[in-house]
């Protein structure tokens, strides 16, 4: 009987590292058992434990998109122990990652559809990795709309690709900033995000909305969408609380009966009406 | 299921065997003013006239802090050494009472319920429970109100009743218990035919659990957590003694190059359980901890797990510094 | 307590900067000899030194602890060390009510000029903790976990 | 008793306070009762078996919120309330005290100093519990005292009910809760747990009036009351305080004399 060690970390070369903005950086890593690569499935909207060793674990979600196959991708701001041990490592040095776990955004069903992106700050993760999985099969869906939004400028994740995503013809780039985090050279919006969704959002028939960020934002941009005309199954967000285990056993993201790491983390507007809002 | 019937020296005799099988024996033992679970090697050292131990019986198969796996950095690299499940003793439990032992289903039901737990499962496997029936209850216990009794056999492996006359009824429940049997079959003698029944405490039941489910199912917004839990200091006691609460942390042995990660108790009562790095708490009150709590054991894991939570062993009111009784503030929901 | 002559002890001290530290220096540059059994950990002030370093450094293996600083009214902050004084005060009579052995941390003030008292503090140290052997009894038990008893360790 | 209550009853409908914190009957003996109206005042009791601290709720915002509320203090309960009123954690304004005394009077308090006067006339001693086991660590050679304490602590399951029944152990944020440097190992085990009630210790010198209330609390019945009462018996002298009385020349460990004792420094 070989049972799985479910605690037991996949072992993770970080191959390239980026810094974001100040605080956060983007790693790549590449499996180092060519047979627990060859194995490795995920989908967009799922999480893992990263672990630096010596540190502990902690959790991010899945950054790159399942169909750039080879590596994962995770983007993390340096906030405390195990963030900051993994802050510290360089390029070259091993990790360790457990997962996918959670669910997924479902990708299949919104074929046909408009997505619409809504995104604050350091929430562009979980973001990125669904972005990039529509970009890459852009075919199954029709228009795309990013909407973005950081305090300041510097606070930006991802320049490169803000950029990329701005020059392609199929997709409608927004970024923004809040009033006073813009710089001289800053071309792109300036208000919160809620305020420039309004602004900016495509009709509601056949969208969905996607939305991450902090609570706050969240909070002021449900009922944009709502007066927009979107319903409750057009709006998904992913959670993010509090996990040691991410295998709905340590008893830290329950919101009412649901675990978060094995529930969520991803959860239409609708399922959010069930569970009691307190709790996340 | 055989029924057997085993003298008063028959239980010292193969009490004996089992030890000297050199299998690890935990047993009640009264010391320090306390009766708990220790290593024991003679039956003399057994506790005899308790209600209930102090803690439960449930670090024997999740222990208080265990080794995940161990890690050692070499050169950039990482080597890693997995959690060893040969590492575990085989283990007797003895005079086991029917609520800890029914308390393994829960346990389980959490560790396992979608990924199994292999570390849970290694202790699992390797420990077999003799369990005692109860003669005896106090006003804190409640088994027969969760779907347990006195004489529950749910979680052991085998049963002992004891009798007048020092013997007891045997009741070999699996095949583990079968082998325990096989140390020293001689001892076991043929059913006398008593009614185990006779010689249980009559503990009648103190609220329904369905009703109190379906209280709960609506009470997430009652004012009736606020209430209880006023007095309630939001420490970890009623957790730690309990025999399914089974939330854990995980957390870094680091030395140098060298470092285990370590699983260990927790405790949704402990302000600090669900604190977000961010400065957020969903559960920033002591009244949304103790609401987690309750709902936990009595409304998400019979949804979840199809399995209560609770075994109404009694413990938690038993140690709780403020009297935080659980049955009092159970029946009292269900009487709303 | 076998004359452990094999043993060397592993002994940690903490000193503040202004005096003891300077005052060590002082030892090796006056080219007195003295053990070399001391690893030297530098603080701004006694009063920085946290009780529990002392704990942890007997958790990690050392035998003997040294903490030191400026003589009383010489504080480069004026009262770091009489409020480092009470706190050892506090902390020995703990810690002697705990059985830990009290013997093992040894306090001290060595000015800036006291080159020789550093070098025989040292000396005095090493010896008495040569004497009293290993700490073993503090660090058998720095690594364990789940024990139900701690008797049943042999 | 019916004066304690028709009084308590008395305070909340008038509106004088809006909350009474008392005892109650509960299942082995007497509980904390926290009275919002004055039915609830109904339930009330004082007498020699309450011995609960209830100090430790008046710390909580949460639960005492901003109005003006009234405790029925015993008097290791008043002890406390004096330490926190000398640490700057209680206002005079907010707080009514209420305490029945040896000729079974109530009386009431709205000064610390009526306070302090009323603990004065009570000496703190060793109950016989305390005088038992404290003899027997005291008779002890500092090797058994090691062993003694070793077995005690690998009972420890770290549920921290002596942090939270202690009513001095009001930090929001406790150092077992700091992971930067991680001070303390946050798993139980029998050093890690004698590290933190060393550590305990250390943060209540000068301050610890011996109530009892950890050791009350420790579901596992280490006797961690007597590490806390036996270091302020030692050094209550020495850093001249009295034992049970509120340390008002200032925190012991935040001040000192130029003639402490230092014969253990070389």
């Amino acid at each position: 009987m070989s049972e799985q060690n479910t605690y037991l970390p996949y072992l993770m070369t970080i191959e390239k590292v980026i810094k974001e903005a100040p605080g956060v950086k983007t790693y790549r890593l590449k499996f180092q058992d060519e047979a627990e690569a060859e194995a490795f499935e995920f989908k967009a909207g799922q999480f893992g434990e990263y672990s630096a060793f010596g540190e502990g674990e902690s959790t991010f979600c899945i950054a790159s998109s399942p169909t750039r196959k080879g590596y994962i991708e995770c983007t993390f701001r340096d906030s405390g122990r195990v963030t900051s041990g993994l802050a510290s490592l360089e390029e070259g040095s091993t990790m360790g990652f457990r997962g996918p776990y959670g669910n997924v955004f479902p990708m299949e069903e919104w074929k046909g559809k408009n997505l619409l992106f809504i995104a604050g700050g350091i929430a562009l993760p979980p973001m990125r990795c669904v972005i990039w999985n529509a970009l890459d099969l852009r075919e199954n869906f029709k228009d795309i709309t990013i909407v973005y939004g950081a305090k300041t400028v510097n606070d930006l994740v991802y320049k490169s690709e803000l950029k990329e995503w701005s020059d392609r013809p199929d997709v409608k780039m927004v970024t923004t900033v809040d009033p006073g985090g813009e710089n001289a050279d800053w071309k792109g919006e300036i208000g919160f995000v809620p305020t420039i969704v309004e602004k900016v959002a495509p009709s509601a028939e056949n969208t969905i909305a996607i939305v991450c960020g902090p609570p706050i934002m969240i909070k002021f941009t449900f009922p944009v969408l709502e007066k927009l005309g979107f319903k409750d199954d057009q709006i998904y967000t992913t959670l993010e609380n509090r996990m040691k285990c991410g295998v709905g056993k340590c008893g830290r993201c329950n919101v009412g009966k649901l675990y978060i790491c094995k529930d969520g983390p991803v959860f239409s507007k609708e399922e959010l009406n069930l569970i009691p809002a307190e709790e996340y | 299921m055989e029924t057997k019937y085993i003298g008063k020296d028959g239980i010292e005799k193969w009490f004996n065997a089992i030890v000297a099988s050199g299998k690890r024996v935990f047993a009640p033992v009264n010391a320090r003013g306390q009766v708990d679970f220790k290593p024991v090697k003679k039956l003399s050292e057994v506790a005899g006239d308790y209600i209930q131990t102090t803690q439960s019986i449930k670090a024997s198969v999740y222990p208080k802090a265990e080794v995940l796996f161990s890690y050692e950095k070499v050169n950039g690299k990482v080597n890693l050494t997995d959690f060893d499940p040969e590492s575990v003793p085989e283990t007797v439990l003895w005079k086991v009472h029917p609520c800890d032992a029914a308390g393994f289903k829960p346990l389980s039901a959490i560790f396992n319920w979608d990924t199994a737990d292999k570390l849970h499962n290694a202790h699992l496997i390797k420990t077999s429970v003799i369990s005692f029936s109860c003669a005896a209850a106090d006003e804190s216990c409640f088994c027969t109100s969760v779907n347990g009794s006195p004489g529950n056999t749910s979680g052991s492996d085998i049963q002992l009743t004891m009798l007048p006359d020092g013997g007891a009824i045997a009741e070999i429940l699996s095949p583990k218990g079968e082998a325990l049997v096989a140390l020293l079959p001689s001892v076991f003698e043929a059913d006398k035919g008593e009614k185990k029944e006779k010689y249980l405490v009559d503990l009648p039941a103190r609220f329904n659990l369905e009703e109190v489910n379906a209280k709960l199912n609506k009470a997430f917004d009652s004012t009736v957590w606020k209430e209880q839990s006023e007095r309630c200091l939001g420490c970890g006691a009623c957790a730690f003694v309990c025999p399914t609460c089974a939330c854990f942390d995980i957390q870094e042995d680091a030395h140098g190059s060298k470092g285990r990660r370590i699983r260990c108790w927790d405790a949704c009562g402990f302000a600090m359980f669900t604190l977000h790095t961010s400065g957020h708490n969903p559960r920033e009150h002591q009244s949304q901890r103790w609401r987690q709590r309750i709902l936990h054991k009595f409304s998400y894991m019979p949804e979840r797990l199809s399995v209560v939570g609770c075994t109404g062993c009694g413990r938690c009111s038993r140690a709780c510094p403020v009297d935080m009784n659980i049955l009092e503030h159970i029946t009292s929901i269900a009487k709303q | 307590m076998s004359s452990n002559t094999d043993f060397e002890p592993k002994i940690i001290a903490f000193v503040c900067n202004w005096c003891t530290y300077a005052g060590a220096d002082l030892t090796g540059t006056s080219r007195l000899k003295y053990a070399t059994n001391v690893k030297i950990v530098r603080f701004p002030c006694t009063g920085r030194i946290d009780f529990l370093l002392l704990l942890k450094s007997f958790a990690q293996g050392a035998d003997g602890v040294i903490v030191s600083g400026c003589h009383p009214n010489d504080c480069h902050y004026t009262s770091g060390n009489f409020h480092a004084r009470r706190r050892w005060i506090a902390f020995r009579s703990i810690l002697d009510l705990m059985g830990v052995d009290i013997r093992r941390i040894q306090y001290s003030w060595v000015s800036a000029a006291e080159g020789s008292k550093w070098a025989d503090l040292v000396n005095n140290t090493v010896a008495d903790i040569r004497a009293l052997g290993p700490y073993a009894e503090y660090q058998k038990v720095a690594d364990y976990l789940e024990k139900e008893g701690y008797n049943e360790e042999a | 008793m019916k004066k304690l209550r028709d009084r308590a009853a008395e305070l909340l409908s008038q509106g004088v306070v809006s909350l009474v914190i008392g005892y109650e009957e509960g299942t082995k003996r007497p509980r904390p009762l926290f009275c919002r109206n004055s039915e609830s005042t109904e339930k009330l009791i004082f007498d020699s078996r309450c011995f609960h601290n209830l100090a430790v709720y008046i710390t909580k915002k949460e639960l005492v919120g901003k109005e003006h509320f009234a405790v029925t203090a015993p008097i290791s309960t008043l002890r406390s309330i004096m330490q926190l009123y000398v640490e700057n954690q209680l206002s005079e304004e907010k707080l009514l005290v209420i305490t029945v005394d040896l000729s079974g009077e109530l009386r009431e308090f709205t000064t610390f100093d009526e306070i302090a006067a009323y603990v004065a006339q009570f000496e703190l001693k060793r109950g016989e519990r305390e005088q038992e086991i404290l003899t027997k660590i005291e008779g002890m050679s500092r090797e058994e005292r090691w062993k003694f304490w070793m077995e005690e602590m690998s009972h420890c399951f770290k549920c921290y009910a002596c942090r939270s029944a202690c009513p001095l152990c009001y930090c929001s944020k406790c150092v077992v809760e700091v992971n930067r440097p991680q001070w303390i190992n946050p798993w139980p085990a029998p050093l890690a747990n004698m590290e933190w009630h060393i550590n305990r210790a250390m943060h209540m010198v000068g301050r610890c009036t011996a109530c009892g209330a950890c050791g009350d609390a420790c579901p596992v019945g280490i006797p961690i009351d007597l590490i806390t009462r036996k270091m302020m018996e030692d050094l209550a002298p020495e850093f001249g305080y009295v034992p049970g009385q509120p340390a008002k020349q200032g925190n012991a460990l935040s001040s000192w004399k130029l003639d402490d004792r230092e014969q253990f420094i070389r």
